[in-house]
């Protein structure tokens, strides 16, 4: 003990020892950082808190060069009654009606998730569902939107399996539904995989809770798992720094999951809530109990007093700073009442969570930490949680964008028999980023609960939250690095025009935003600019369309070597529907009904899957954005849904028509006759990724007034078909027999990873 | 045929959830006296022929490059001397 | 009078409140028990829900096994009560030995989730008897270790005295011996399958409603008896 | 502090799939000469005191009924010599 005192850094300690050296740039902080440290606290920082300040003020807690930008959100944000929660909790939350509040929110685990594939991705479910938790919401469902490699890559091959074996291992132990998500493959992803997680949380408008430590003489209360020696350093380290060949294989620890603890955790916590027993709480994620005592402090009224010592640990050797730093998961951090106390440990008890009074929020404004009855850290919190350092770093666009914007795919050889486009067909719907992934998602359990009313491969997720009223929301998420590639402005902008639609399509209302912002490192110009293009393109688009973000997440240094990925932003609408039994599905499931094609086909093939299959090509302009004509057709899709007039309905995106009418036909195990409308190249009919479209199964008793409604509110619909028979055929070009296009579209991804 | 087993276990000093659900269970089971408890995997290699250095050297690059993730397990090499029961 | 059917909730179970769902829209009256509880309170029959009781850590069902409530509940199944175990729950009456076998590892190694055909093959017991002798229902799967194992000898006495009550149509999905989804005891009261029925009982999220018979059936037969 | 080690391994007659999948794997990986493998699970257990015949029972019956389902696995015990790596 004596031994352990004496190289004990305690806050007199340092005050005394002004020139000892310190390992600041190891952990990641610049020398002016350090200085600001010294500046703030008036003499040099312990270890303890210096190991607080590198880990908050890393990129991945500071958001230190991407907070200049995201002010956007908050500065363009439209007007929306129903935002209850902004951006600047663990995530917003949107009035849905009928007294309920819903909360989602994106994150990004993409490093974790190439150094140790199946513990990356389920640490990083594990870390989205904390965050709703944290709200005061129970969690009803995950969403998965994922990046690889080369599908034929051999590591490709080591990273998927173990990425989708993790979400599945996790999300599938908590008993969430997976509901949707998104798979993707490209070269650019190699080095880089992107692993982000999507949760759905439900709560009732009085049950909303707020990360805050108020109220002088309140407890804190750790509780959940125990703290070990897990991704130390993990946040500044994985999510920081690119991975260089060069450099000493940092083989950092990473966290292991433990999904049973967690829910554990959950259904411990909301009891809690139910019986109103925190005045404030946070989840423990990145930077562990640094993060959650600064901020917990931070945005409370007093300070916090913590005695570390009592936190309980799973390995005793872990040092004070160590134990600061700890990502050890399934931990949350709560502040009580005195009075409440008792009756919380009882139901930690209850549900074998461990649970112990780290400390008290104090009517100081410091938040001070103890070893052994000695201070370690005594800061002012905000300093730690909320006023890191702001970079204004350079930005300019690359030299390379005009020209791979002028080698356009609209002049790209095309198909130039009938044959040829019949085999193209093929190529397309068979290529692993056309085919289905069901060999995936059938690793995910999308039934429990017992309230999916749509689940993948539908446009988007569907769920009841009420079992009397039939209320619901629809969750959707899409991105498209190639787009954003050719154009970061547009390219965010089409994926939230993506989202909405896919969130429309189902018959829901979109409602609000959430994106997850995965870019390379911001200390490149070309990068920083890919970043701020798309960053101004989402909240312009959010503020046309009237959809608040209301929270997300950055990822940045996703690049390996000078090679960064493409610039993928990833978001997340969460939509409303009253009444969930009026849902749309995609599938063609009647013979005889009338297909529909709603909104312009241009020639639009920049960034199509098309060019990229049959030609390896990324090049020229990504389709045009017209958010007047999203918004419309999802009005037409949400009222069409509402007065019964159309059986499916399923949305264009990439690969257009010919992708979307295979899967709604393989979906509903029918077939369907196509008439290319006058005035239309085949090929473009087929392949164009034109925005703003959706092609709808109408019941022929039905026409007229669909007609007539799309006709009122001037939206294009082309009659452009009929469902029937046993395969696609395109009149006066080729045939299709759907079992054909179903061993094409089905056999890729088991004949790659089974 | 000789056997060769490779014992993989998680590093101490990562979580060890399987082990801790034994561990909590063994008191209601009226076990008592057992401080730690981790779990980890058993390989059983039959392998065919005599096992001299140069198998041995093949088997271990297999475990550090198959049986084991090294980012988070240790595993041990060695000729089995006893069948199991 | 109403049928009490009780559903447990172990540390883990995720499908309790699906089939407290379902016990209600079959007409009977759902009861929540608690595994650390002894009590069946008054229940006239029991489900062991699906779910990742104590994470599946050990073995799947292996940690429930030994809870209070299964000492109770393993009693009163020997004295006849219904109980039914759905997936994790087959797995808990296995190790328990109310019903013979084990449920290993799913040959191809991964999870799945699918819609599952089954064929009815004993419409006798506590839980089948408004499904006719053949029935074929599709109801949803969900696991990680649904293989159903048992020696030769176990295998051909099931068969023998008809106990095999559910085998699995069109594919295997896991790789259990002679395609088995569910079995019972020899007094016909316990069944245990793998796939859910709880999940099968309202169009809207299910993909049929084919698995409302094994409530309505257990609770006409408390009605009657 | 003493080490007992509890091995489970399937019996030799139920499948192993986890162990055939590596078995599978290794040409793959450029491994020849090994016929069979069989994956199962390795406990170990830290035992306060002297490991006594007595301990050793007791082992014996929390493997028979807890550590190892003897419908389909077979287990050993023992006392471990060696620390592992
Ligand atoms: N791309 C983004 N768009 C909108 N809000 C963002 C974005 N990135 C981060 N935020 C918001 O910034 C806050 C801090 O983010 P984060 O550190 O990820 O939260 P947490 O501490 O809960 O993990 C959150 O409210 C988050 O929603
Ligand atoms: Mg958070």
């Amino acid at each position: 003990m004596t031994d352990d005192k004496r190289h004990l850094d305690t806050t007199e300690h340092a005050a005394k020892t002004p020139d000892t050296e310190q390992p600041w740039s190891e952990l990641g902080l610049k020398e002016d950082e350090y200085d600001r440290i010294r500046e703030i606290l008036g003499r040099r920082p312990t270890g303890a808190e210096l190991a607080m300040y590198s880990v908050m003020w890393s990129e991945h807690c500071s958001y230190k060069s991407s907070k200049v930008h995201l002010k956007q959100f908050g500065e363009k944000a439209p007007e929306s009654d129903a935002m209850l929660v902004g951006i600047g909790e663990n995530a917003g939350v949107v009035d849905v009606g009928q007294g309920y509040a819903v909360t989602f929110k994106v994150e990004s685990h993409n490093h974790p998730s190439y150094i140790e594939p199946y513990q990356g991705a389920a640490t990083g479910i594990g870390g989205i569902v904390r965050d709703i938790l944290a709200m005061g919401a129970r969690p009803v469902a995950v969403m998965d939107p994922l990046r690889f490699g080369a599908a034929d890559h051999p590591d490709t091959r080591r990273v998927l399996p173990g990425v989708v074996a993790g979400i599945g291992g996790y999300g599938n132990c908590l008993g969430l539904p997976n509901i949707g998500g998104e798979v993707v493959f490209d070269p650019c992803y190699q080095g880089n995989p992107l692993v982000n997680a999507l949760c759905v949380g439900v709560m009732k408008h009085e049950d909303i809770h707020l990360a805050k430590a108020s109220g002088v003489g309140n407890k804190v209360i750790l509780y959940g798992a125990r703290t070990g020696g897990d991704g130390i350093g993990g946040v500044s380290v994985l999510a920081s720094e690119t991975f260089d060949a060069e450099g000493p294989a940092k083989r950092p620890a990473v966290q292991v999951g433990d999904p049973f603890q967690e829910k554990l955790l959950i259904e411990c916590t909301l009891e809690i809530f139910r019986e109103k027993l925190v005045a404030g709480i946070q989840d423990l994620g990145g930077a562990g109990l640094s993060c959650a005592t600064s901020e917990l402090a931070s945005a409370g009224s007093g300070g916090m007093r913590v005695e570390l010592d009592t936190v309980p640990l799973r390995d005793n050797t872990l040092s004070p700073e160590e134990i600061l730093m700890s990502e050890s998961q399934e931990r949350m951090c709560a502040v009580v009442e005195p009075d409440k106390v008792d009756r919380f440990l009882e139901i930690c008890e209850k549900w074998d969570v461990i649970a112990t009074v780290i400390g008290e929020v104090t009517d100081g404004d410091r938040l001070e930490i103890y070893w052994h009855g000695e201070q370690i850290v005594d800061v002012p919190p905000r300093s730690v949680a909320h006023d890191g350092p702001v970079y204004q770093r350079p930005y300019a666009r690359p030299e390379w964008q005009d020209a791979l914007q002028a080698d356009d795919a609209n002049k790209l050889p095309r198909p130039a028999t009938p044959e040829e486009l019949r085999e193209q067909v093929l190529r397309l719907v068979a290529s692993p980023n056309q085919a289905s992934k069901a060999w995936i998602t059938d690793q995910y359990d999308r039934y429990v609960l017992g309230n999916t009313v749509l689940a993948m491969p539908e446009d988007g997720g569907v769920i009841r939250i009420d079992d009397d009223t039939n209320l619901g929301v629809a969750v959707a998420t899409d991105g498209n690095g190639r787009y954003a590639k050719l154009d970061p402005y547009t390219g965010a902008q089409l994926a939230l025009a993506e989202s909405y639609r896919n969130v429309a399509a189902t018959g829901a209302e979109p409602l609000a935003v959430t994106d997850c912002l995965n870019f390379g490192s911001p200390e490149d110009p070309a990068a920083m600019w890919q970043f701020a293009e798309a960053t101004r393109g989402l909240a312009d688009a959010c503020q046309q369309l009237g959809t608040p973000v209301t929270g997300g997440n950055v990822s940045l240094y996703n690049q390996t070597g000078d090679l960064a990925i493409h610039p993928t932003p990833v978001v997340g609408v969460l939509g409303v529907i009253d009444d969930v039994t009026r849902r749309t599905p995609m599938a063609f499931a009647e013979e005889g009904q009338l297909l529909y094609l709603l909104g312009d086909t241009r020639e639009e093939l920049g960034g199509s899957a098309w060019s990229q299959v049959i030609h390896d090509h990324l090049g020229g302009l990504p389709p045009k954005v017209d958010l007047e004509r999203e918004r419309l057709l999802a009005e037409i899709l949400v009222s069409a849904s509402r007065d019964g007039m159309v059986d499916a309905a399923h949305d264009l995106s990439d690969g257009g028509l010919v992708q979307a009418v295979t899967e709604s036909c393989l979906r509903g195990g029918k077939g369907a006759r196509l008439v290319v409308p006058d005035g239309i190249d085949p090929f473009v009919f087929l392949f164009s990724e034109s925005q703003g479209r959706a092609v709808v199964s109408v019941p022929r008793s039905e026409e007229v007034r669909f007609n007539d409604m799309c006709g009122a509110r001037g939206l294009p619909a082309t009659r452009i078909g009929v469902v029937d028979g046993d395969s696609i055929e395109v009149q006066g070009q080729f045939s299709l027999p759907l079992a054909e296009l179903r061993e094409a579209h089905e056999a890729t991804l088991p004949a790659l990873f089974a | 045929m000789a056997r060769v087993v490779v014992d993989v276990m998680l590093k101490p000093e990562i979580l060890d959830p399987q082990g801790q659900a034994v561990q909590r269970a063994l008191p209601r089971l009226g076990f008592e006296g057992i401080a730690d408890v981790r779990q980890g995997k058993r390989f059983e290699l039959e392998v065919e022929g005599p096992v001299d250095d140069a198998v041995l050297a093949r088997v271990n690059e297999l475990a550090e490059t198959f049986l084991a993730n090294t980012v988070i397990e240790d595993f041990t090499v060695r000729v089995e001397e006893t069948a199991t029961a | 009078m109403t049928t009490r059917i009780g559903v447990v909730t172990f540390p883990g179970s995720l499908d309790d409140q699906d089939a407290l769902r379902a016990v209600k829209l079959a007409g009977g009256e759902p009861v929540s028990l608690w595994h650390r509880d002894k009590d069946l309170h008054q229940v006239d029959a029991v489900v062991l829900p699906g779910g990742f009781s104590y994470g599946d850590y050990l073995r799947c069902g292996a940690i429930a096994r030994f809870s209070p409530v299964m000492s109770t509940i393993i009693e009163q199944a020997k004295a006849g009560m219904p109980v039914l175990g759905i997936c994790n729950g087959f797995q808990v009456l296995c190790e328990s030995h109310l019903l013979p076998g084990a449920l290993t590892r799913n040959d191809h190694l991964h999870f799945i989730c699918r819609d599952q055909r089954l064929r009815v093959e004993n419409n006798n017991t506590a839980w089948t008897t408004d499904y006719a002798a053949g029935q074929e229902i599709t109801v949803p799967l969900k696991n990680g270790e649904g293989g159903y194992v048992a020696d030769e000898r176990t295998l051909d006495e099931l068969e023998a005295e008809g106990r095999v009550v559910f085998r699995y149509l069109d594919v295997n999905p896991n790789g259990s011996r002679r395609d088995i989804a569910g079995i019972t005891n020899a007094a016909g009261n316990v069944v245990g399958l793998m796939p859910h029925p709880e999940h099968a009982v309202e169009a809207l999220t299910g993909p049929t409603t084919d698995g409302l018979g094994f409530f309505t059936s257990a609770i006409k037969k408390l009605v009657n008896a």
